[in-house]
């Protein structure tokens, strides 16, 4: 199908912008030791697991948030989605490439952080995994939206701090919670509404 | 192929142009006038890129028409190649083309090095590249000289004197005056 | 080269003295040898950074290209010896602690934080295209690093006082003998040797790469035959018109 | 004097920069916000202050962090730093007014963080506000100087993280131990060699 | 004002130019080639920008140094009064020359707006006031004639007939050629 021919040449697109520099997994797996140095130093001898899942999840929001802020600098910065949008490809695909290449950044990080984690500080059980593949969906699915919106100017003023907040701590909320069903539901629901509303966020013009 | 009546841009308070009047088939349009004047704004909606805020338009379908602004539009961290691969794919055309515009624009010995190490007119030459990839029947082109040396500008009248209606916004209005079709002059 | 050679005979007097002169450990028996090259390949690597550091320092006084070469080169041999650091050391305590890794010994952690903050280097210096920018850059960090060197020890000395008790007291080698000593004092002279030889290696590797680079220039075509720039070859001093 | 001039010309400029772009405070604001739901969610009721004090100073790094990710983006976007390194103005001054509007989003969002900390854990001691101050100056000194190198990088968003956690180790080391001189005396040593350095970082040609 | 000798430069492996040597007290320093062949990485050689890799040189200092690249240097978030407001202070210049020069640019009217509503032109002449604003002694300008409407050439002619020493690297070198006191022809 051509959707999915498109979405997979603009997910290509946007993976080898972040992989250009090829030290992104390197850099990965020091990020993330370095953050666990950080909490071990933070945190004192004999922590309750709870309080390195809290840990977990910040770095969690944390690594999203950052990703999704590089997520469109590149579209904004040469003014790319002028050409992008002008392409007979769907716009929602532009949307769906993008949370993608998050995804794949957050999951990469992910998949060393984990295992690394969980040596630390062996609060780790697969409930929390799915929680945090879970939540990986709705933060990228909900930030690429907030970030396309960021970028293309439009409304950035009033939406941007006004949505993304109360739109982000419900995942936080459920993620720590450990309530999986409240994540699907979450992502199904975002993920709809931004896989829709996609195009009027980066085209002025219909 | 452009069909506009009582075309008006305002940016909230401010009007840049209005009662703009287009029926074009083909040849070239030429946009002319001082600085600030609404050339580009007028280019971008005729490009499909801005709405407009006043009058009716019949334009082609976005995937029919090719633009090229005041920045190359391409990402300045992959190369040539892959800029050109990537939309040579998002407008379904074969990747031969591709390679053709390369070397048609002098840029097939770089195709591989990364567009941030292009000199600006290497640059607009590769934005051409991609404004032409699939062969548009509308060519809007916004002030296409700058940065392009005398081959460059060679390469440029050759591109409009292919069959299809070109829009030009340009402040050298003389160097088009042969091909000119049809004026457009803002005060 | 006379340094190859000394290295050889340094390294071959230190394995001999390691393991036929040091008396075995009364605590922790066999095992106890790998002090010999644990210490001695930590303190290269300390010294390694501080070299890369003095030639940073001289980089950015002198704005000397082959100053930030000798830099670059320094630490990264800094990196290798202390990886080495890393493995030896847990190699160790695998064999006395039962671990390989723990995070109540304050020199370990201190060893960590500088190890992660010299791989940033690299990273550092690969996400810049090469040029007097990224010289800059690379000489600004390395001199950072041996500013936060003793910044850090002081930090990890405090945080012991907070952090995990202290499960493993170490054995200080204030009280090592007379054979101890000879054979650590030979072995960190062989470790300093190889450094010395492998930067001489590495630098002049990399400047036959550079050599051979400008001979690629002048004759105006690459030897390897990649991608040809259509402006590249040989470019001729541009003209001077006249007035 | 004009030295001072100079710095306050250029740290007003980079506080309009950052209240036109509304894009640093919500996104710090965010973080900080989400990590604190985090922890509340994550720590049972009583647990340590020691705990909770941890993880105070962690989430303090990261919102840090985020703001240093984007301090430079103007700049680098428009190659403001040609127009700047020309001028005869001290290019150390760039340095001390980019970490003073850094400051001021930092404490921005500890203004917020730090009551809702203390309403939620009551580990908030004077001596804790006073940490967290002067970890806030090393913070930004270092972390300015990084973050102009990382602008200049491909992989920019990720690399600062790299090159900041290291050297911000102490910071948490010192402030969650409460060592007040300690942190003076890393202010110190490290903003006077980010003031020395800095003009290597932003200037090619001497 | 600039005294070079065997100025060469490097990217990489890459040699841009090589054994350029120029002696000017002032007049016009005219830089023409084609597309990629190193005007910009002279021009930014000669203000200081950029390090050579070979070479001497004499230049005057950074503050008396005017450069006007590719992109006109503004903040786009700010607008063209606090974009010059800024630079006046930097360079230690009183606030009555930012009024002058934005009267004499043609932007007076739009000082309160921010950049990024400005057209191409308009950023042109901004960036032109803010290389101007001290009044430098050596001003480098990269292909200035961009963008800019007739009356913005007229402009631009009339800073280059101000006493100074200048370097334009451009494709149009008729234009300037009654002005030129001194030709650098790159291959
Ligand atoms: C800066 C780097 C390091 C230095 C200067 C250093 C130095 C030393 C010294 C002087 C000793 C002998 C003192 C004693 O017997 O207690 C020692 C012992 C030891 N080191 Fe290191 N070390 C460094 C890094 C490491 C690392 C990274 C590891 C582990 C991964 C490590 C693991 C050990 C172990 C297991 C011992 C034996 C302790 C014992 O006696 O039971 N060291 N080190
Ligand atoms: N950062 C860089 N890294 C590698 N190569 C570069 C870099 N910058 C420029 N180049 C190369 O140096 C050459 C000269 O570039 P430069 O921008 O000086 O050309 P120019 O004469 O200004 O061209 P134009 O007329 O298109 O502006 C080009 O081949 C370009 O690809
Ligand atoms: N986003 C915007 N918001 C507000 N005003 C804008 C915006 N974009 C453009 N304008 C204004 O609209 C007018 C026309 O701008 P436009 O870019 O179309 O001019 P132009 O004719 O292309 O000029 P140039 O020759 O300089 O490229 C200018 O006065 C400009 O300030
Ligand atoms: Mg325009
Ligand atoms: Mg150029």
């Amino acid at each position: 199908m051509t959707y999915i021919g498109d979405v997979g040449a603009l997910a290509r697109k946007d993976l080898l912008l972040e992989l250009r520099a090829k030290e992104t997994l390197p850099s990965m797996l020091l990020f993330v030791i370095s953050a666990l140095t950080i909490f071990h130093f933070a945190l004192p001898a004999g922590t309750s697991d709870v309080a390195a899942r809290g840990l977990l999840w910040s770095a969690l929001v944390f690594t999203a948030l950052l990703g999704l802020t590089r997520a469109f600098v590149a579209e904004r910065e040469q003014g790319m989605f002028d050409a992008l949008i002008l392409t007979p490809c769907d716009r929602s695909a532009i949307w769906l490439a993008k949370s993608i290449a998050v995804l794949a950044f957050l999951a990469a990080a992910e998949v060393v952080a984990l295992p690394a984690f969980a040596a630390f500080f062996h609060g780790l059980n697969g409930r929390t995994v799915a929680a945090v593949a879970l939540a990986d969906l709705g933060i990228v699915a909900v930030g690429t939206l907030f970030g396309a919106m960021a970028v293309a100017g439009r409304a950035r003023e009033l939406l941007l701090p006004l949505l993304f907040l109360p739109a982000a701590i419900p995942i936080v909320v459920g993620g720590v919670g450990g309530y999986l069903w409240f994540l699907v539901l979450y992502d199904a629901i975002f993920a709809v509404f931004a896989w829709g509303t996609f195009e009027y966020v980066v085209a002025e013009a219909a | 192929m452009i069909r506009v009546h009582g075309l008006g841009k305002r940016f909230d308070d401010r009007r840049v142009f209005a009662g703009v009047d287009l029926d074009l088939a083909d040849g070239l349009l030429l946009v002319t006038g001082p600085n600030g004047s609404g050339k580009t704004t007028l280019l971008r909606v005729l490009a499909r890129l801005a709405a407009p805020s006043a009058g009716t338009l019949e334009l082609p379908p976005r995937e029919r028409i090719g633009y090229l602004g005041h920045s190359p539009n391409v990402y300045r961290e992959l190369t040539a190649l892959e800029n050109l691969t990537l939309f040579a794919r998002l407008y379904r055309v074969e990747r031969e083309r591709v390679g053709m515009l390369l070397e048609r624009f002098g840029l097939w010995e770089v195709r591989n090095e990364r567009v941030s190490t292009f000199s600006r007119g290497m640059q607009q030459r590769l934005g051409l590249c991609r404004a032409l990839l699939h062969d548009p029947s509308l060519l809007v082109l916004d002030e296409p000289t700058n940065a392009l040396d005398v081959q460059g500008l060679e390469l440029l009248d050759a591109v409009l004197d292919e069959p299809r209606l070109h829009v030009v916004a340009t402040h050298d209005a003389t160097r088009f005056d042969a091909r000119a079709t049809e004026r457009l002059v803002f005060a | 080269m006379k340094l190859p050679a000394l290295t050889t005979v340094a390294f071959g007097a230190a394995v001999a003295l390691i393991f036929f002169y040091a008396p075995t450990d009364a605590d922790q028996g066999f095992s106890q040898r790998i002090f010999y090259f644990h210490v001695p390949i930590a303190l290269t690597s300390y010294v390694c950074f501080g070299w890369g550091a003095w030639k940073a320092l001289r980089y950015l006084r002198t704005r000397d290209e082959r100053a930030d070469l000798e830099s670059y080169v320094a630490v990264h041999q800094g990196v290798v010896f202390g990886a080495l650091t890393l493995v030896t050391g847990s190699i160790w305590a695998r064999a006395s602690w039962g671990v390989w890794w723990s995070w109540s010994e304050n020199q370990l952690v201190l060893f960590l934080v500088l190890f992660l903050f010299y791989c940033a280097y690299f990273m550092l210096r690969y996400s810049v295209d090469a040029g007097p920018a990224r010289m800059n850059m690379s000489a600004v960090y390395a001199l950072f690093g041996v500013v936060l060197i003793p910044v850090s020890f002081l930090a990890i000395r405090l945080s012991q006082r907070f952090i995990h008790p202290v499960v493993f007291d170490s054995h200080a080698p204030s009280n090592m003998t007379g054979a101890q000593w000879l054979s650590f004092l030979v072995s960190l002279a062989a470790m300093l040797l190889l450094f010395a030889t492998l930067y001489n290696v590495e630098l002049a590797g990399k400047r036959i790469d550079a050599h051979l680079r400008e001979l690629r220039e002048l004759l105006g075509r690459r030897l390897d035959g990649g991608p040809q720039r259509a402006q590249a070859p040989a470019l001729p001093a541009p003209e001077r018109g006249p007035s």
